[in-house]
């Protein structure tokens, strides 16, 4: 638990210091839901109609990219071998680093929502949904993705690899996510969709920072 | 070719018949060493024989193909975190974080030992060994090469553990340097710590044990 | 005279003097500019009260499009000239022009609202004034994401005069395109072509909002100047004692 | 022309040698576009309507997410440094790097892109002003994309920063690619906007690795 | 303190009063240095004292705050592929592509000078030189720290060039490559080549100039 809190401290320090991480995140968030009405038309229904998925997209997105760097720059410097070196299980300093990328960029993003919502004219019923299936559903996003960014290490490629091990997984939230959106604006309750993205979570808590371990100990190898 | 180096079963930490397969061909075979308290280990042998594999196996990071790496006569691969409780270990490069000031960067990762505390003298003192101590505030950005390997050297200072490994430790470093690299290992020695460590320097550690890798080359002619 | 205040600590001095002037002269231009555009001007007949949208909306569109400008030429003396306050004055630019950007979005879509029946459409003007927007952040994210920050404003300058090409799309979008917003009635060829009951009234805010914006600029370099030598004092302490 | 041939050799070659670089990008080209109808429903006449902006958005974010090693790589093992210091102006040398991501990203994609068109119920008309369009658009990506590429050397952050950068010069690539397949669909000429689309190469051409070069050089000091 | 070293007027490339500016401090001001066919120049000082920054600036890697690098009396910055032409570099990474065989490494490098031509023999007795003809087919990935640079090394003597400027380039290699270095410098001083040369060694090159960077400290107390 000490060897967890010292982590989280050190890296929330590290993304404060830097500054604008999670500034960027958000403005990446908000540029790629911006690209679909240049894309498809600036038509309030066509947009009204789309919006839950393209807001859900844009966060996978958004989450992903950032994901690319959150054992990248640790591993660069060395640090990464020195942390499986130390005495705390690998799985908590994984752990560690997953929270730390929620509170960075997960958090910021339920926080931008609502504004991109206005900009894709997204029904009035559809905001309170939308928050409680991002907060259900961008930890998930947050644990599957370390997988992902502890398997691309060492590899030359980057982003682009990185999005085709873990956009695949990502779909299950995706679907579901906009489902909740939808339903609700159609006038029924969203319960069961939440349910099952709960379930997500509650699932990948414990998998993600063990097979996330187990990666990162053969990137290092 | 089948020498081990055994050494009298008191020693502490030993390694037996070890078979080294690297990027696709066998490194070295059939190589033994022993290190007992106050000892040291120095690695010899040319470019790409196998100096830094080694280290890493007996740091833990990766596992010999054959052969068993013991300590206490119990396998390091049985208890990996109680293993790195015990060890310190400087490879090619230095994990020093730019936006963090140099005591910052040491006491992060002297808070994940065991007994170190509040350890804040310890740090300052480590410093001063490596004659550093003007740079306690300074970010890590604003250093050189050698500066940074300084500050790594002061990390192996700062919380204490009985094995080290170190991986070509003066490179980067001026002749001031390497002489107080030379007095922090016969200050650990002295204290019953054990070192081993690679170099191509001509002069050796007082009453150093060498280890020529070549002689356990897979595919000499 | 382009020199006379390159020496950072001549700047110094002289933005210690002007500061308090352009301070009391800024408060006092908001004063009138606001009692004139809420209170003294008429209510427009067609668009009745919320045509005193315009005296915020306008002159902070106008100092987006002046910050960036300001900014490019800071950037393009920084790079040519290696001039340090050009630096200095760019970087401090910024967040300044990035705020304004933002009040002209906001404002423009609350007005957007009871004018064109919605808070946002994407028709050209706005669409490239939200890309100054995201230039504005892209040039404050590159300045910040080198370990050297010498680096960080050399990759700035580089973007935000790549970005320029953006700010004659902006002006002349409403020509070139037709789209629902209002063409140039103030600043056009052949005079303003508004009634001067408005036009006053504009020109004081746009007036009060270019001395807001000299003070923060004067605030926001005194404060990087002292950054840097708290940062140039770190450095000496990094290289000291290696005789 | 020499150095520029040589420079193409050499990165086509690596590409291939690293193998499925080309394949990746197509990949998430794929990925990207299927996950639309998770997101706003696989409603026939819904996705025909977005189909040609969810293609063009695909496209944008797969070039950018390849750009981001245009020059990382390079960087990274001193190779760029070294390239700088030959006797091969720099200009050519980024228009090289240029010329192989559109042979490597941009051509897959409009391979790939009818494929897509079908997955998405592109109506008939589409097709032919979607290749064109693709054709003129693509590489300007890629050139514009270079100067992004060249700003971000040894910064902290990759692909996220990259894409604040990019994403905005990208837009009217966008806009005129997306209106070129619509008005073809609705019966009227694309000449104006394919005019545009060649205008805007035709402008990059000259101005992109006069820019990148600039950037390269003051990422290298 | 403006101890200008200035050589006789037929040195060929001289520097004068240079002034050195380099994360945002002036590392050494007032330097000068002056170099004729068949000279070494080495180059001395503590950790950070600015020789690798100097010998940046001498490959045109970055212009000095003031003073004036000339070659033959002419400033190098008027025309950098000239200067590009004349010389060869060793930073501190050997780029070595991994998927590239020795030789392919080494041949593009080559193809990129002025006058190579088909100079196959050149890379094979290159490496004959360095002692690792037998790595020739071997693909990059397979090398060990010094085997890469024996690689790097290799390169600047399979295409002629008169200046060579070389930063530590004794780092990871062992006793025998250390000697065909300075075989490699002595003939290539023989036949009329310079060179400027960073090293913490104590023993020096032959008849080599020594240049104490120390000296020129603008900050010095
Ligand atoms: C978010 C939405 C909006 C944005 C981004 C925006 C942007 C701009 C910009 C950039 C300018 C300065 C143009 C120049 O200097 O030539 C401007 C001026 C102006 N805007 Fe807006 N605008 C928005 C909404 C509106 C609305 C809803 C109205 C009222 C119907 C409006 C009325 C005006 C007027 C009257 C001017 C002054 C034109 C002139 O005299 O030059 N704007 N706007
Ligand atoms: N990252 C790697 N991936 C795959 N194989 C490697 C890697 N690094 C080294 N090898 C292989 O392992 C062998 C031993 O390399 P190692 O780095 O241990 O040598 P070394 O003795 O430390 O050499 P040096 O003196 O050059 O540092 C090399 O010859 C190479 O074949
Ligand atoms: N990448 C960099 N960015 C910014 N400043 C740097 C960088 N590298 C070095 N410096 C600054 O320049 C100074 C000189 O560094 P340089 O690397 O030239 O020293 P050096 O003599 O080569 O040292 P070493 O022996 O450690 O290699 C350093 O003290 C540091 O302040
Ligand atoms: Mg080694
Ligand atoms: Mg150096």
């Amino acid at each position: 638990m000490n060897g967890f809190l010292a982590i989280v401290r050190r890296d929330l320090r590290l993304a404060f210091r830097q500054g604008l991480d999670s500034l960027m995140v958000v403005a990446f968030f908000v540029i790629a839901v911006v690209l679909f009405p240049f894309g498809v038309g600036p038509q309030p229904n066509t947009l009204a109609r789309i919006a839950p998925g393209v807001i859900w997209v844009a966060a996978l997105l958004a989450s992903m990219l950032s994901l690319e760097r959150l054992f990248q720059t640790d591993y660069e410097d060395g640090s990464l071998e020195l942390l499986a070196l130390q005495p705390v299980a690998l799985e908590i300093t994984v752990m560690a680093k997953v929270t730390v990328h929620w509170l960075t960029t997960g958090l910021p993003l339920i926080v931008a929502a609502p504004l991109l919502g206005v900009l894709m004219n997204l029904p009035e019923d559809g905001y309170m949904p939308l928050m409680i299936a991002l907060t259900l559903g961008t930890p998930t996003l947050s644990l599957i993705g370390a997988i992902g960014a502890a398997l691309i290490l060492g590899s030359r490629r980057g982003g682009i690899l990185l999005s085709l091990l873990v956009l695949p997984l990502y779909i299950p939230v995706l679907i579901f996510g906009v489902s909740a959106v939808d339903v609700v604006i159609g006038g029924f309750s969203a319960k069961p969709q939440l349910l099952i993205l709960s379930g997500l979570l509650v699932g990948a808590l414990p998998l993600c920072p063990w097979a996330g371990a187990a990666a990162v100990r053969q990137g290092l190898e | 070719m089948q020498n081990h180096h055994l050494g009298s079963s008191l020693s502490l930490f030993t390694g037996t018949d070890l078979v080294c397969f690297r990027g696709g061909r066998t490194v070295f075979a059939g190589l033994g060493f022993a290190l007992s308290p106050g000892e040291a280990l120095m690695l010899r042998g040319p470019n790409g024989s196998g100096k830094s594999s080694l280290l890493r196996l007996m740091a833990g990071l990766g596992q010999p193909l054959e052969g068993a790496l013991t300590w206490s006569d119990e396998s390091i691969a049985n208890d990996p975190e109680a293993h790195n409780a015990r060890l310190h270990y400087i490879g090619h490069a230095d994990p020093v974080k730019p936006v963090l000031t140099v005591t910052e960067n040491l006491r992060f990762w002297a808070t994940l030992r065991p007994g170190f505390g509040n350890g804040e003298d310890a740090i300052a003192s480590a410093l001063e060994k490596l004659g550093i101590g003007h740079l306690a505030d300074v970010p890590g950005r604003f250093l050189s090469a050698g500066q940074k390997r300084r500050v790594n050297l002061a990390r192996i200072l700062a919380a204490p553990a009985s094995l080290w490994l170190l991986d070509e430790p003066q490179t980067a470093l001026d002749r001031a340097a390497e002489k107080n690299l030379k007095d922090a290992i016969a200050d650990h020695r002295a204290g019953g710590g054990m070192v081993a460590i690679s170099s191509h320097a001509e002069n050796s550690l007082a009453n150093a044990r060498e280890l020529d890798i070549n002689q356990f080359r897979a595919d000499s002619p | 005279m382009f020199h006379r205040f390159a020496n950072p600590a001549r700047f110094l001095r002289f933005a210690a003097v002007i500061q308090p002037w352009i301070a009391g002269l800024t408060v006092l231009l908001f004063a009138v500019g606001l009692y004139l555009g809420l209170l003294a001007s008429p209510a427009d007949y067609q668009q009745g009260e919320t045509v005193r949208m315009m005296y915020v909306h306008v002159p902070s569109a106008w100092m987006a499009l002046f910050c960036y400008t300001g900014m490019a030429i800071s950037c393009g003396v920084a790079l040519i000239w290696k001039h340090p306050l050009a630096d200095l004055a760019a970087k401090a630019t910024a967040p300044v022009g990035a705020s304004f950007t933002f009040l002209a979005l906001v404002t423009g879509s609350l007005w957007g609202k009871p004018m064109w029946g919605a808070w946002w459409v994407w028709d050209a003007r706005l669409t490239s004034m939200l890309v100054l927007f995201f230039l504005y952040l892209g040039y404050m994210a590159l300045n910040n994401a080198f370990d050297d920050p010498g680096r960080g404003s050399k990759a700035s300058s580089i973007l935000a005069l790549v970005g320029f090409v953006n700010v004659p799309i902006i002006k002349f979008s409403v020509d070139w395109w037709n789209t629902l917003h209002q063409p140039a009635s103030v600043v056009k060829m052949g005079g303003p072509a508004i009634h001067a009951s408005i036009l006053s009234p504009l020109l004081v805010m746009g007036v009060a909002f270019t001395t807001y914006y000299l003070w923060v600029l004067l605030i926001r370099i005194r404060r990087e100047v002292t950054a840097n030598k708290v940062r140039a004092l770190q450095m000496r302490q990094a290289s000291r004692g290696e005789q």
